[in-house]
């Protein structure tokens, strides 16, 4: 698809189906966020598919006038892999939650992260289950007392960017629901990825965990506690910048103060680079929505996608034999004549 | 007399007897090769031109304590100069590498029957990892049976000597030894199997020396011996005129997919995760790529299917593959795909249940769970194949279905069909059905407004599918999920009224496949009250009996079911012509309990549940037995 | 008067009616807190001591748009002053808190039916909403109905003036203002709610002022306002004398799965993942830790009947509960412990499917996919339970069967009975059925050489049931799988014969509790030709139903099935008793299916698939047909 | 279980099934490690459960004479979580494969490690699937011709050290089949482990991946190819330990001459790390078994497990709330007298 999409508005992205969020809730924004993207992306409507899972996040599609499936509950990653294999020419976007995507679907998405399925996969952690009333999740807090946990749940919980560095993913990113300018533009390099795109998202779920990143993404506490990342650029933050992460010889990563230690001191993030433990190591300088911790995208680099290398063995197989002949097929064994 | 030419095959100094049929069953340690050895004798003799059908069975492990019940391996094959419809029930002729085989095996022969035993195996440890007291050729315990005692080890090893390989290497060619004795006794054709050695171990050519050595040596010491009183020779069977064959069920179903493919004109996608004894389709499918077919091993059964549904979302042809244990995993996804109203085809190949079961064993307990294994109300069309060849139609017919009637449909074949082998002769590729999958392209519809719009669930009145509109089509935008949908927008609906019309709707789709396939057919005779049904891979052992009762002058009707469901449109009032059906099935009765529910008619299970295909004489009893309560019943 | 004291339900102004039965079904927006609502109204109902049944009705969105047809939430009661079996088919009373409320649920009230409307919510935008082209509170559309125009919201609002909250924090007490008005009506008494008000929102002290001030303003603007021309009472039901509690479905079986562990003395282990209408089970469970019950919310459905598997191998009552999706996805793990032998309860909550179909709404259509849903033979014991407090002891019962017998069991409620809630008379703990559940501790058989030895699979000749001994027995260690087992060793077996056995036996052990289970009992009626049979939460419509044909005139007897597999001894005896049996299913026609395979009995299916429960007059009308088809056979 | 299991040996753990793999294969040198360890753990028979999955290595229980699972495709971590989690009495070990584990099973495993339940779990990497008789799994690198790949696989593989860590593992590593002494000394280590216990055993599969890990495993190659780490010491390896590893403070990990740059410019091993920053990275150091690769333990961190955590809300509860009482529940709603 290389010829130029018609111009497009953020209407026209628009489906007619009424949206069905809770008034107040962060999936609003969301939906905005992508709808006013894709008039940018030169992309067409029709060549665009949203997969989704079940959960509120997953209603995402519906509201979408593209092509999508609600499909079943963490099994999108796996829909989504068949139809971008099948499919090369198709922009396959999958919607996820905190429960499908880590809880019951953790290992589809996990799969397809390691093969670098051509995917664009936007999971959108409210640290709940939403759309079954509130239970915790795999990224919930320790403690979390909600209906299935009277008494605090007793779970380690995920942190999703470490989990997909762990799966080989190619691209990591963070962003939050109260930004629209960085969910865009962290969207748009998540589209831009050749191979499978991973965007954790915080959102609030003001019914059920309201406040959940309010910490940390409040506009009035995120310059002292979200650290951008940006290619190429030390590692700072804070009002004025004042703060970094830098780390020692012994590979443990701290938050600095500039001022004490200097530019020089601070690591420059490189998100090309092809080992992800630099990657892995700026994802775990946050524990929770509490901390200082870090957006942006983590990593990205090339590998060949999934899709593409089964086109290619198609090709080289149809130029090594000639297209299939079913005749020839069915004589391939031995054969005899009466 | 010279080994290597045709001439081997003038046996003049033994007399020569004519068989029609023989059933041998070469059994031995599970490294010892006699699936191989099997396969050979069978691609030998199905080039003669013998009708043909064989069994292979081995454990499941991958290479089980050598010397062990346990590790036993064997392949049973019959051979016949008429049509036959199974492997046999019992052996003529079983070729013992060692005494586990003989234990393992003995109790299938036919009385009577001949033992070639690997005499050398016989030794003190082997004979009790076998678990015998008392050596049995030295015990009288095989007085009932033709044994030739055969140095087989030794003899190989002396045959293998120019080769140079070592004793332990070389020893590894005694089933070419055994091999080409068999293939001695029953004059089979030997420049063929030099020639496959030759080829096969070319990478090797210690090895594929050694084989040929051995199987000549083998070859010759039928000839030499003064053991055998005579070698035999079954006829080439009168075949149709055509091109021929040797295919197994699994490769018939792979085939028959990238038939459906081409016929559809639809790229192949499958997606599907290895299981005992589905892989090999997923192997056979992953060499064809130049046929555009796409095969991808996904992480586990759940992805399978999800990805064979995404491609059939991208107007693919979506197939996953699988046996039992993956079906279940993937009826939450199927139930999407029927709520969808997506083409799909699922194929189990059926393995000995529950759980993990008896994997490498074939049974038919998948009926049910096929037929209503969803939660909900989710009708979907199931077909089943017969023989081995037949699968290829089987999955021509399972595809025509899918895409027609945008459905998923389950396809059952079992490990009996998926390993066993028949002669095939080849169709022509212009006489195979043709499959209509026209995608969508326009918009069906106006809205309230009076515009142009795409109604992804409005039917087509006749079949009741839906259109099938893919991604890529402007202007057909939508989406589709697995909440109840409104007719016909497909949009979110809890309208109890819709609800109910849709789930009428779904099922009176696939109800009215009946009208869209063949009646089922009965082998009748003038007389009969009794009918004999079957679905799947029963089919030759029933036609095997009926044909002994007939023979034994018994009047018997038999009739056979590819549509599991919908049923075909006349089975009511063909099961109302008869006093009574007997139902052979290798389960504990779930088609006889399908059909019993459906017509009120008080079919009878005989079944089997072994890990083994019926024996013809199993299910002859049955019609004796049902003939003779018939009969008493008159009486009284 | 007074607001606050019981001297409100004085109403001397107005003249009071006595109704022996009213139907009420609240209506609003999913954010208007109906729920809450109705339960409150049935909770002063309950402890005024009247018989009732509820049955609330929510989208599947958490809180869909405000004032569309999607966001509408409901909640019927219905209370009696004698035993009623069900909601009621038609509300009398209807209070609509917006048009989509009225538009989505008039179809439903009786005709001449109330309508209590909060006509400051029929403004244009509502209206358009709702998808109103005119106002039907002033186009004559509701002349049938007796309509009351309250301005709800202003009213509330003018109430809570004094608590100084925001008006759009008040507006939020505007379901308190229907209470009460309602309350008025039906002479309910109010100091309970007012406490229930306090101590609910006691973290919230202007909430609970505002709520409370509405609440009252309801009940004196009933009082006031000379909109009503009276009152109406509806006198406590003569009840058993005992402790009652009203209790739902999903509470029932959380507390018959901590009596179960208790009269089993096995601590209870619970693997579950959250899914509607079954996640209250888990948070009711969740609450108990102190039994000894372990809550587990797994990664998914097989992760949490995996849990309880493996809970079980350690001597633990392990449970899992789902839905529909879930089922499917548990039946590999099911099948692990048809073949394992181990105790394990699965609990289904039916919701419409197939698919996410209609996830709050009811449904009964996963009986086959319970009975036949897994690869291989497999058979299990299914369970049923037919009313919110009947879920209690099929808990039990269930637990019961699963422990003595050393079985998976399938227990189905369905959304219904779930969340539906009806008086219960408290049973005394001692006279809770025993459950034995006794641990092997020694071994039970010898090997060759004499040394005494733990055969797992020596069954109890009685029960067939294997025994069971847990880790941390020293002596017994054993080994337990999928694979199919030699019996008595439990040891890997591909032995065809035993593998038959086996399937035969387990099958044998499950039919055999048959013996074990109470006869279906007949409600019969003399001379009665027809026989409707149900299942599960049909139930209370049945009963209804059967009750109004017979003071109709009509003869007609009544079965319910507790158990489903196996069936009732006594099941096919009974059936054969009468000329005709119906079977009323929220399903396309499961039990029929499987009563007409099993006993050949022609019984028709009366389904209805719509996501509701059936109306007795659904049922009545039903009866009525059969009879009559009944009648003109006979004619003819 | 603080009491003193009586003498054993090696014969006592050992069932009377006959083994079953092929001769050769590696699996039997892990029997024997674990069936020579056993008695030197001062553990009870009858308190020792082995659950597997399905694959060859999960044959396994079968050979221990303890109690134990054969259980289904890729389940055996969610069982014996219930297991752990019901009777924190038992020593519960979990046997997997590669497929069992990081395909099928994947979603399981991770969970179970996030949660850290009190599990020693073993997967028997081959790197293949060897009970459906050679299909490649996901750790066989990119471009293996087998059954189902003939043109060579195109999915890139998952480092299940690195997968692990991601998924929050407390205890994680390394070991191979040819090596019993190491075995049982990280087995040793993993089983005092309280907590989620990881070990990647590195085991050939001689009939369809054979010498998979000659390269690093076999007698001649190991002091040149494996990297032996050791808590508190500098991370050395080679015949004469004249090579290292070193972080630059950029956080890249390389491999060194120890004389370039000296030993203080190593690395010190340090297990103990409450950040897995460190132990990722060195997951990472090694592409395939053909790369010098570090084997022993990567992490090994405090944190409560699952089950005791159940376990203290459940006291809890009955230290609150009294034991239950069955007639107090059923009258704990709201109840009235007639
Ligand atoms: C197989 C299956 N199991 C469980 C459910 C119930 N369910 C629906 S959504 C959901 C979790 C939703 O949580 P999340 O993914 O975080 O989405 P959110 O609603 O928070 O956006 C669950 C458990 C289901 N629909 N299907
Ligand atoms: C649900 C299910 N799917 C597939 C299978 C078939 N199966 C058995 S073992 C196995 C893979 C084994 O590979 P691995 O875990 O690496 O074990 P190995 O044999 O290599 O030790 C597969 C696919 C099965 N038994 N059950
Ligand atoms: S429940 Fe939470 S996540 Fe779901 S729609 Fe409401 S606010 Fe959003
Ligand atoms: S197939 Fe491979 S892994 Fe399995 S037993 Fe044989 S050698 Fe071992
Ligand atoms: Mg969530
Ligand atoms: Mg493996």
């Amino acid at each position: 698809m290389t010829d130029v999409a018609p111009p497009t508005t953020k209407k026209d992205w628009s489906s007619d189906q009424e949206v069905r969020w809770c008034p107040g809730c962060g999936d609003y924004s969301i939906l905005t966020a992508v709808q006013m993207l894709m008039p940018e992306l030169n992309v067409r409507r029709e060549n665009t598919v949203f997969v989704s899972g079940i959960g509120c996040s997953s209603r995402f599609p519906y509201y979408m006038n593209t092509y999508g499936m609600h499909s079943i509950h963490g099994r999108a990653p796996a829909i989504a892999t068949g139809l971008a294999v099948a499919r090369p020419d198709l922009d396959v976007w999958v919607i996820t939650g905190d429960g499908d995507g880590l809880s019951i679907g953790g290992n589809h998405l996990i799969h397809a992260l390691r093969r670098n399925v051509n995917l664009t996969i936007l999971l959108f952690n409210n640290q709940i289950y939403g759309l079954t009333k509130g239970q915790y999740s795999p990224t919930s807090e320790v403690g979390k007392v909600t209906k299935s946990t009277p008494f605090g749940s007793v779970d380690w919980p995920f942190n999703p960017l470490s989990l997909a560095l762990g799966a080989e993913a190619t691209f990591v990113a963070r962003t939050h629901d109260l930004d629209r300018k960085h969910m865009m533009e962290t969207f748009r390099r998540a589209h831009e990825h050749k191979g499978a795109a991973f965007v954790e998202i915080f959102q609030n779920c003001n019914v059920f965990n309201d406040g959940a990143f309010e910490q940390i993404t409040a506009k009035d506490n995120r310059s002292h506690m979200l650290i951008p990342l940006e290619h190429g650029r030390p590692i700072r933050f804070g009002p004025d910048g004042e703060k970094g992460v830098a780390l020692d010889g012994q590979g443990r990563a701290a938050i600095v103060n500039v001022a004490d230690v200097g530019e020089d001191a601070l690591v420059v993030h490189d998100e090309k680079r092809p080992e992800p433990g630099l990657a892995f190591m700026l994802t775990r300088l946050s524990h929770g929505p509490y901390e200082p911790t870090p957006i942006g995208v983590f990593r990205a680099v090339e590998r060949p996608t999934y899709g593409d290398q089964i086109q290619r063995q198609l090709l080289d197989a149809q130029s090594r034999s000639g297209p299939g002949d079913l005749a020839k097929l069915l004589s391939s064994g031995s054969t005899w004549e009466v | 007399m010279t080994v290597g030419g045709n001439s081997l095959t003038d046996t003049a100094e033994h007399p020569l007897q004519t068989l029609d049929r023989v059933v041998i069953r070469f059994a031995g340690d599970s490294g010892d090769g006699m699936q191989l050895t099997g396969d050979r004798f069978t691609s030998v003799s199905a080039l003669f031109g013998n009708d043909l059908s064989t069994l292979p069975d081995y454990p499941a492990e991958i290479r089980a304590p050598a010397g062990t019940l346990a590790g036993v391996s064997a392949f049973q094959v019959s051979i016949a100069d008429h049509d036959i419809l199974t492997p046999g029930d019992a052996p003529n002729v079983l070729v013992a590498m060692n005494p586990a085989a003989l234990k393992a095996n003995l109790k299938d022969l036919l009385s009577g029957g001949t033992i070639l035993v690997n005499v050398d195996a016989f030794d003190e440890r082997n004979l009790v990892k076998a678990g015998y007291e008392a050596n049995p050729l030295t015990d009288d315990s095989l007085a009932g049976y033709t044994v030739y005692e055969v140095p087989m080890t030794s003899l190989t090893l002396e045959a293998a000597k120019p080769t140079g390989a070592k004793p332990r290497d070389a020893e590894r060619s005694k089933n070419f030894f055994a091999l080409g004795l068999v293939s001695w006794m029953y004059t089979r054709p030997v420049e063929d199997t030099l020639q496959w050695i030759a080829a096969r171990f070319a990478k090797t050519p210690t090895v594929a020396e050694s084989n040929a050595l051995a199987f000549k040596a083998g070859y010759n010491f039928g000839e030499t011996a003064e053991l055998f009183d005579s070698a035999y020779e079954v006829k080439p069977t009168h075949f149709d005129p055509g091109t021929y064959t040797n295919i197994s069920g699994n490769t018939a179903i792979a085939w028959g997919l990238v038939a459906a493919g081409q016929l559809a004109n639809l790229p192949v996608f499958l997606g599907s995760y290895p299981i005992t004894p589905a892989s090999d389709i997923l192997h056979e499918l992953s060499k064809h790529k130049n046929f555009g077919v796409r095969t991808m091993q996904a992480e586990d059964e759940i992805a399978g299917v999800g990805a064979a549904l995404g491609a059939a979302f991208g107007g693919h042809l979506g197939v996953t593959t699988t046996s039992g244990p993956g079906v279940v995993l993937k009826s939450e996804t199927i139930g999407l795909a029927v709520s969808m109203e997506l083409p799909l085809v699922i194929i189990d190949i059926q393995r000995g249940g529950p759980s993990t079961g008896l994997p490498t064993k074939t049974e038919q307990a998948d009926l049910l769970l096929a037929v209503y294994g969803r939660h909900g109300e989710s009708p979907l069309p199931v077909v089943a194949a017969k023989t081995p060849s037949d699968c290829f139609f089987a999955a021509i017919e399972a595809v025509r279905i899918a895409v027609k009637y945008r459905t998923p449909v389950i396809l059952l074949s079992d490990g009996y069909l998926a390993n066993g082998t028949e002669p095939w002769r080849l169709p022509a590729v212009e006489d195979l059905p043709e499959i209509s999958a026209p995608f969508t392209t326009e918009p069906n519809g106006t809205d309230a407004a009076g515009n142009p719009v795409y109604l992804p669930f409005l039917r087509d009145p006749e079949t009741l599918a839906r259109p099938w509109a893919v991604p890529g089509t402007p202007g057909l935008e939508h989406r589709i999920g697995g909440l109840e949908k409104s007719d016909p927008t497909g949009n979110i609906s809890y309208d109890p009224a819709n609800h109910e019309h849709m789930v009428r709707t779904r099922a009176a789709k696939v109800a009215g496949i009946a009208k869209d396939i063949p009646p089922v057919e009965v082998d009748d005779q003038e007389g009969a009250e009794l009918l004999v049904l079957g679905w799947g891979s029963t089919y030759g052992s029933i036609g095997a009996a009926v044909a002994a009762a007939r023979a034994g002058g018994r009047k018997v009707a038999q009739a056979h079911l590819t549509h599991l469901s919908p049923f075909p449109a006349n089975l009511g009032e063909v099961l109302s012509r008869y006093r009574r059906v007997i139902v052979p099935e290798m389960n504990l009765g779930q088609l006889s309990r399908m059909v019993r529910a459906e017509f009120l008619v008080d079919a009878r299970a005989v079944s089997k549940v072994q890990g083994q295909p019926f024996k013809a004489s199993e299910i002859q009893a049955a019609i004796d037995e049902a003939l003779e309560s018939l009969q008493s019943e008159a009486r009284a």
